[in-house]
């Protein structure tokens, strides 16, 4: 027994990628509805415990190498663990553990009955690829766990009610592919000139080349690839239609996952790989990423305001939210780095408890987009009055919209706070002054839903409709509740955070919170 | 332009052939060939750089001592790739059949415009 | 289990525990209503009488708690308050009112109890956004005095003021953070304001708007009349008093306060005199009493500062009280408009005598709480040979028995009326019950004004029964109502009409907007162009934005591919331009 | 819920017109009398040797300036109200043409 178990912790850096690959498969042979959603929610339960312990090992006794097969690099895969990986493992792994949750009544009306065992499937895979991008320790496998993740990404999403859903997935996939190529294309580039493929090792050869040539284009291709992904503006097209049109608890997922994994891989390449001598100090990256994060910020949140389908609006919130995390990220400083690290984790609440908010919406109205001659149940007309006759769930959106403002006391705050923190140590205040406009803009947002959700009457008498089930709004409510516990007990967050901005910004450790 | 550099040029006309497809042909199926032709030149570049100049089969030969071998580790990163591309690939077209299916056309465009009509006709639906 | 309980901020319970009475129903509620101040109040009591709580988050250093003498004064009275308030609304059925009302008189008393700015920030906002959904609510009675839309839209009004102060409140802090100052909420400045650094001037402003000083004040004549009959008694208890402690404990001797205060005293009084809605009346006579307390704050001698602290504690009663008789009314006629009143007298006699009484209080009459609280005010200035300012206060006790003490009572309930009254309903139990028990507390203080003084532990000894005062006192009121009486009789005194009364907010809610349409459309042929550009520009500009992010638009319209991957291949040339060039 | 307050009719007294009289001559009188009461201190005791300001001291001071004030006030409250009142419905949001 102890033998068993000193091999489950020997291996576990592995088992949270292995397990839901394995399990994947394992839904299909099942094939049925329900016993595969079992399977798919042990899964993630044991991999968010796992995370968590991986986590907490790391916290304990620093960054921890695990050789796959036990083959060393360079010849075998090395998966590594350090704080900003142990971080973002445990975001995913618990957006995946508590979405599931909410999953199956929520498919249970957007998505066909005979299909259920293979969007567990999908959504396994998915998680797999996030995970797996999350704790690979070399380039080629960061581009291989992208493309498993993007691809069942595509497939969740053509599993909308809508038909919209399949030519939004269809796009996503051409660009998202091309994305993933350039990823492709500059790993290839750096394996050129340096002769490895090992994150560490590049790490080190990289400043030797100083600036060579095929570095530089290498460096362009993945900053491109990965801002695809990230859905930074202007590269954001597809994601307004991506999230709107899949299934509402895959938006919740994907939307608290797969950007936030994005960032992180340019967080990590930036940083960590090309190094800051070379990225921001040589050739300035942060100079093209702050503009166009302020624009994201703002244009994102405008956006919103006109926005009239809620699911919709959210998305386009989301892309503000990304601009605020770039935001950290440009400033390259050790406040700015943990606002944007803390933001990823802190907006992966919010977001997915607001999203979760409207799967539950969609529950009681029917699903959304699905004739052609009907408003979709998340249009801004079809939420009058809902705070009577669904309080629980118009409650938890009105507090997932005040942490998307920064209210204190919520997640928000805590992310804005060390981003205008770190702006003000950049010398930069305007930027500081544009989040916070960006904020009064997201008051317009929130405040237009919290207007139809509480001061206009419902339509008519008979669309009065009751509270949505404890499955999907527990899970809500969740994460609604640790978007304010973690606004309010900011140690574990910010910690972990300011943490991980050590990892990437060594040089500046010390400094800051 | 030397030989050795022959491969590489062959990279850029079909990473560049890719891309334009990608951009110009509004066919969602040519779009897709587009992105697989994108993809095969990068998996290009990788099996040349993998060649070392008179280098043979990366096969452990018993007594050769100076053989110079070809690096064999991009060849099988590519052997991934290839996958990854033939999943891309084959997931394009399936969903590019059910969007045929759905809105009766491929072109990128055409779709475009049903989406907004789409849109607009539940718009003017009202809530019931 | 102690320390956990030590470490609570007062006010928690409430705060906290009003959100949970959004579960309740029935009894459950009205359960949870009352016995929620009273737990909180026994929490506070059982605290040590100087006690501090210190915390550390995000690198700042807090003091979520922090307990003394001046705290105290205001910890005892909000409770009161709270729990006569809550008895006075029993009631009520409307879950989200009590909620509202509970967490705002919690967040309330955690705002008094706080030890750094930050904390206090928290809670000056939280009695903003909870506070609000007493004017907002549409369940209840007051029909016609209570237009649903009116209601939101004062609403609105008063929440973004309310809000801006906050802001103001929060610039002031991160300025003073960012000047490598500390979060201390104690004595910001002192005597002379305009030469004070900035921030101070800035969190003296964010107090100042909730503590309605003049031209910041209008959103309280606006919001408290629309609120419910019940929830403007609450509304009437803990916003402005908040601001008055915040102003004493931290710009304590601030020399502007002297003259804002006077001012405060003096304006609201002619407002008062031609105002027709009684409540409305009552909201520019709570103004007029934040002035004696200001004034109070601004002499800052240990007298002065015992005298508005007292007075605050007397007003927050017998304020209560009017507001209370005046909701009673409300609740059973539907009005409180004094041209639709008069002689009420025979149908609610306990709500009239509840009434005179808070009228002899706030009028300062002896025997009641007023007198020995306002007094002090007025002494303080006499010691401190401000002989003006002295006359005035002096001109604005007169005045505040003219609105207060005889417009109220005389109007609603003793006035001539052809009006029949005898088929209207009494007030429950509960309410009365509130209005007796609040009564008999403005009177038990006016005869044992030392028991008072040794509750909150004062340390002058005021003594304000003295021959002399008493019947100087007596004079000025007895002839004012004498004077009262002379102009009715020969017909001088204004009768009572239906209007709207402009005040300040004219400024914002009418001149502003008309004053910019009159630029953009009525002006010479410079300007017409001029405003027509502005106009257009204000129109369009909306138009314009809308035009690349709106429903739909340019910039949010689903993409092809082309489009979509066109960005991405410029985002590609300009990254690779961009490092060629750097390279 | 109506409550069992005793009908109002015992207290008639006070507001019915001819008994208002007698209640305007009594508080006459107390006025009276309360000027007599000050003077009576003046003599009687040292009340006003301990006052801050001279004017104080005057005969009637406080009596005179409440009267006075009051009747300033009442006059300016009727001036103002020539200034600043208008329609009641003046700001009333559905009808903006009216009220200009």
């Amino acid at each position: 027994m102890s033998h068993l178990i000193s091999i489950v912790t020997e291996n576990l850096p592995m088992l949270q990628v292995v397990l839901p690959m394995l399990a994947a498969p394992l839904c299909v042979v099942v094939h049925h509805r329900r016993a595969t959603w079992w399977v798919a929610l042990v899964v993630t339960w044991a991999s968010f415990a796992n995370s968590v312990a991986l986590a907490r090992k790391v916290y304990l006794e620093g960054p921890l190498s695990y050789f796959v097969g036990g083959w060393e690099p360079p010849w075998g895969i090395e998966l590594r663990i350090d704080e900003l990986n142990a971080f973002v493992l445990c975001l995913v792994s618990a957006i995946c553990a508590v979405v599931l949750i909410a999953a199956p009544r929520s498919f249970d009306q957007e998505v066909e009955s005979d299909r259920h065992h293979l969007a567990y499937a999908a959504f396994l895979l998915c998680m797999t690829g996030l995970m797996g991008i999350a704790s690979a320790g070399d380039a080629f496998n960061v581009f291989v766990f992208l493309e498993i993740s993007s691809l069942s990404s595509y497939g969740l999403i053509a599993l909308g009610p809508s038909r919209r859903a399949l030519s939004s997935a269809l796009r996503y996939l051409i660009v998202g592919t091309l994305g993933g190529t350039f990823i492709l294309l500059g790993v290839g580039l750096l394996y050129m000139s340096t002769g490895t493929l090992n994150l560490v090792d590049l790490q080190q050869r990289i400043p030797a080349s100083d600036g060579h040539r095929t570095i530089v284009v290498a460096m362009v291709c993945v900053v491109v690839g990965a801002c695809i992904k990230l859905a930074l503006v202007p590269l954001h097209g597809w994601l307004p239609d991506a999230y709107t049109f899949a299934p509402s608890v895959v938006t919740a997922f994907l939307a608290a996952t797969a950007t936030k994994v994005a960032f992180y891989v340019l967080a990590r390449f930036l940083f960590s790989v090309f190094g800051v001598a070379s990225s921001i100090d040589r050739f300035h990256v942060d100079w093209v990423l702050l503009p166009l994060a302020l624009v994201a910020m703002v244009y994102g949140a405008a956006a919103a305001i006109f926005e009239r389908d809620v699911k919709r609006m959210l998305a386009y919130s989301s892309l503000s939210q990304i601009g605020y995390m770039v935001v950290g990220l440009a400033l390259v400083t050790k406040s700015g780095l943990t606002g944007g690290i803390v933001h990823l984790v802190n907006h992966g609440l919010m977001k997915c408890g607001l999203f979760l908010a409207i799967a539950c919406v969609v529950l009681r109205f029917g699903s959304p987009h699905l004739g052609v001659q009907r408003l979709g149940s998340t249009h801004l007309d079809r939420l009058r009055g809902l705070g009577r006759s669904m309080p629980w769930t118009s409650a938890a959106f009105v507090l997932g919209g005040l942490s998307m403002i920064g209210v204190p006391a919520t997640v928000g705050f805590v992310s804005k706070w060390y981003l205008v923190l770190g702006a003000f140590e950049a010398g930069k205040w305007w930027v500081a002054a544009l989040i916070l406009f960006s904020s009064a803009l997201a008051i317009a947002y929130v405040w237009k839903v919290v207007e139809v959700l509480y001061f206009a009457d419902p339509p008519r008498r008979e669309d009065e409709v009751g509270e949505a089930p404890w499955w999907v709004l527990g899970p809500t409510w969740v994460l609604v509740g640790a978007s304010l516990v973690f606004g309010v007990w900011t140690a574990p967050t910010v910690r972990m955070a300011s943490a991980a901005a050590e990892v990437l910004l060594p040089a500046l450790a010390g400094a800051g919170p | 332009m030397g030989p050795g550099l022959y491969n590489y040029w062959m990279v850029i006309v079909l990473m560049m052939t890719g891309l334009y497809v990608v951009l110009a042909r509004p066919n969602l199926v040519k779009k897709i060939m587009g992105v697989t032709i994108f993809q095969m030149s990068v998996i290009m570049l990788y099996i040349t750089l993998g060649k070392v100049a008179g280098g043979t089969a990366p096969i452990l030969i018993e007594g050769a001592e100076d053989v110079a071998y070809s690096n064999p580790v991009p060849h099988v990163l590519m052997l991934t790739a290839i996958v990854v591309g033939i999943a891309t690939t084959a997931l394009g077209l399936a969903l590019a059949i059910r969007v045929y299916e759905e809105f009766g056309t491929l072109e990128d465009d055409e779709i475009r415009d049903a989406e907004i009509a789409d849109a607009m006709a539940a718009e003017a639906g009202g809530a019931d | 289990m102690t320390t956990w309980l030590q470490s609570l901020p007062p006010g928690v319970i409430m705060a906290v525990g009003g959100l949970l009475l959004l579960a309740l129903r029935g009894r459950a509620l009205q359960f949870g209503l009352v016995v929620l101040p009273v737990v909180s109040y026994g929490h506070l009591l059982a605290l040590p009488a100087e006690h501090v709580v210190q915390l550390t988050i995000m690198g700042l250093d807090l003091v979520p708690v922090r307990i003394d003498r001046l705290a105290m004064v205001w910890g005892h009275v909000f409770h009161w308050a709270a729990i006569l308030s809550a008895v006075y609304a029993l009631h009520v059925q409307d879950r989200v009112q009590h909620a509202a009302a509970i967490a705002y008189a919690g967040s309330a008393v955690a705002a008094v109890f706080a030890g750094d700015l930050v904390t206090l920030f928290v809670h000056w906002e939280l009695t903003a956004v909870t506070s609000v959904f007493l004017i907002w609510s549409r369940d209840d009675r007051a029909r016609k005095d209570r237009d649903p839309e009116e209601c939101y839209r004062a609403g609105l009004r008063y929440l973004i003021i309310q809000v801006a102060s906050g802001v103001v409140l929060l610039a002031g802090i991160c300025l003073r953070w960012a000047d490598g100052g500390g979060l201390e909420f104690e004595g910001l400045a002192t005597g002379d304001i305009t030469s004070a650094p900035l921030w101070a001037q800035l969190v003296f402003l964010a107090f100042g708007i909730k503590a309605a000083f003049p031209f910041l004040h209008n959103w309280l004549q606006d919001a408290y009349p629309r609120g419910t009959h019940t929830g403007t008694v609450f509304l009437s208890a803990f916003t402005t008093k908040m601001a008055i402690y915040a102003l004493a404990r931290g710009f304590a001797g601030t020399d502007l306060l002297v003259p804002l205060g006077v001012a405060m005293t003096l304006f609201p009084i002619f407002f008062a005199v031609i105002e027709n809605d009684l409540r409305k009346v009552l909201a520019y006579s709570l103004n007029n009493q934040l002035g004696f307390m200001c004034v109070g704050i601004g002499i800052g001698t240990e007298l002065a500062l015992q005298g508005a602290a007292g007075h605050a504690f007397a007003h927050i009663l017998y304020k209560a009280l009017l507001f209370q008789s005046m909701g009673a009314v409300l609740w059973s006629v539907g009005t409180c408009k004094a041209t639709e009143l008069g002689g009420l007298f025979k149908r609610l006699p306990v709500t009239a005598l509840c009434c005179m009484v808070a009228a002899a209080s706030i009028s300062a009459f002896p025997l009641t709480s007023g007198f020995v609280t306002k007094s002090m005010t007025l002494s303080a200035a006499a010691e401190g040979h401000m002989t003006l300012v002295w006359l005035l206060l002096l001109f604005a006790s007169a005045g505040v028995l003219e609105h207060s003490g005889i417009k109220i009572p005389y109007f609603a309930f003793l006035a001539p009326t052809k009006k029949d009254w005898s088929a209207i309903e009494r007030p429950p139990w509960n309410m009365r019950a509130a209005m007796v028990t609040t009564a008999v507390l403005c009177l038990g203080i006016g005869v044992f004004p030392g028991v008072l003084y040794r509750f909150l532990d004062f340390q002058i000894e005021y003594e304000p029964y003295t021959a002399l005062h008493v019947v100087g006192q007596l004079q000025l009121l007895l002839f004012a109502t004498a004077a009262f009486v002379w102009l009715v009789r020969i017909g001088a005194y204004p009768h009572e009409k239906r209007a709207t009364i402009l005040d300040f907010d004219w400024i914002y809610r009418r001149a502003l907007p008309a004053g910019w349409d009159r630029v953009v459309r009525r002006s010479s042929v410079f300007w017409t162009r001029g405003g027509r550009l502005a106009e257009n520009a204000r129109q369009d500009g909306l138009v314009w934005i809308q035009r690349w992010v709106g429903d739909g638009a340019a910039l949010t319209q689903t993409r092809t591919i082309r489009g979509i991957a066109l960005w991405v291949l410029a985002a590609l040339a300009v990254g690779l331009a961009w490092v060629f060039w750097l390279h | 819920m109506t409550g069992r307050e005793p009908d109002g009719d015992g207290l008639r007294l006070l507001v019915e017109p001819a008994t208002t009289t007698r209640w305007v001559r009594v508080l006459y009188a107390v006025c009276v009398l309360l000027v007599v009461a000050g003077e009576g201190l003046r003599f009687f005791s040292h009340a006003f040797d301990h006052v801050h300001y001279g004017f104080e001291a005057w005969p009637g001071f406080y009596g005179a300036f409440g009267f006075v004030v009051f009747v300033f006030i009442v006059y300016c409250g009727r001036w103002l109200r020539g200034v600043v009142s208008r329609p009641e419905s003046y700001y009333r949001v559905d009808e903006p043409e009216r009220s200009k």
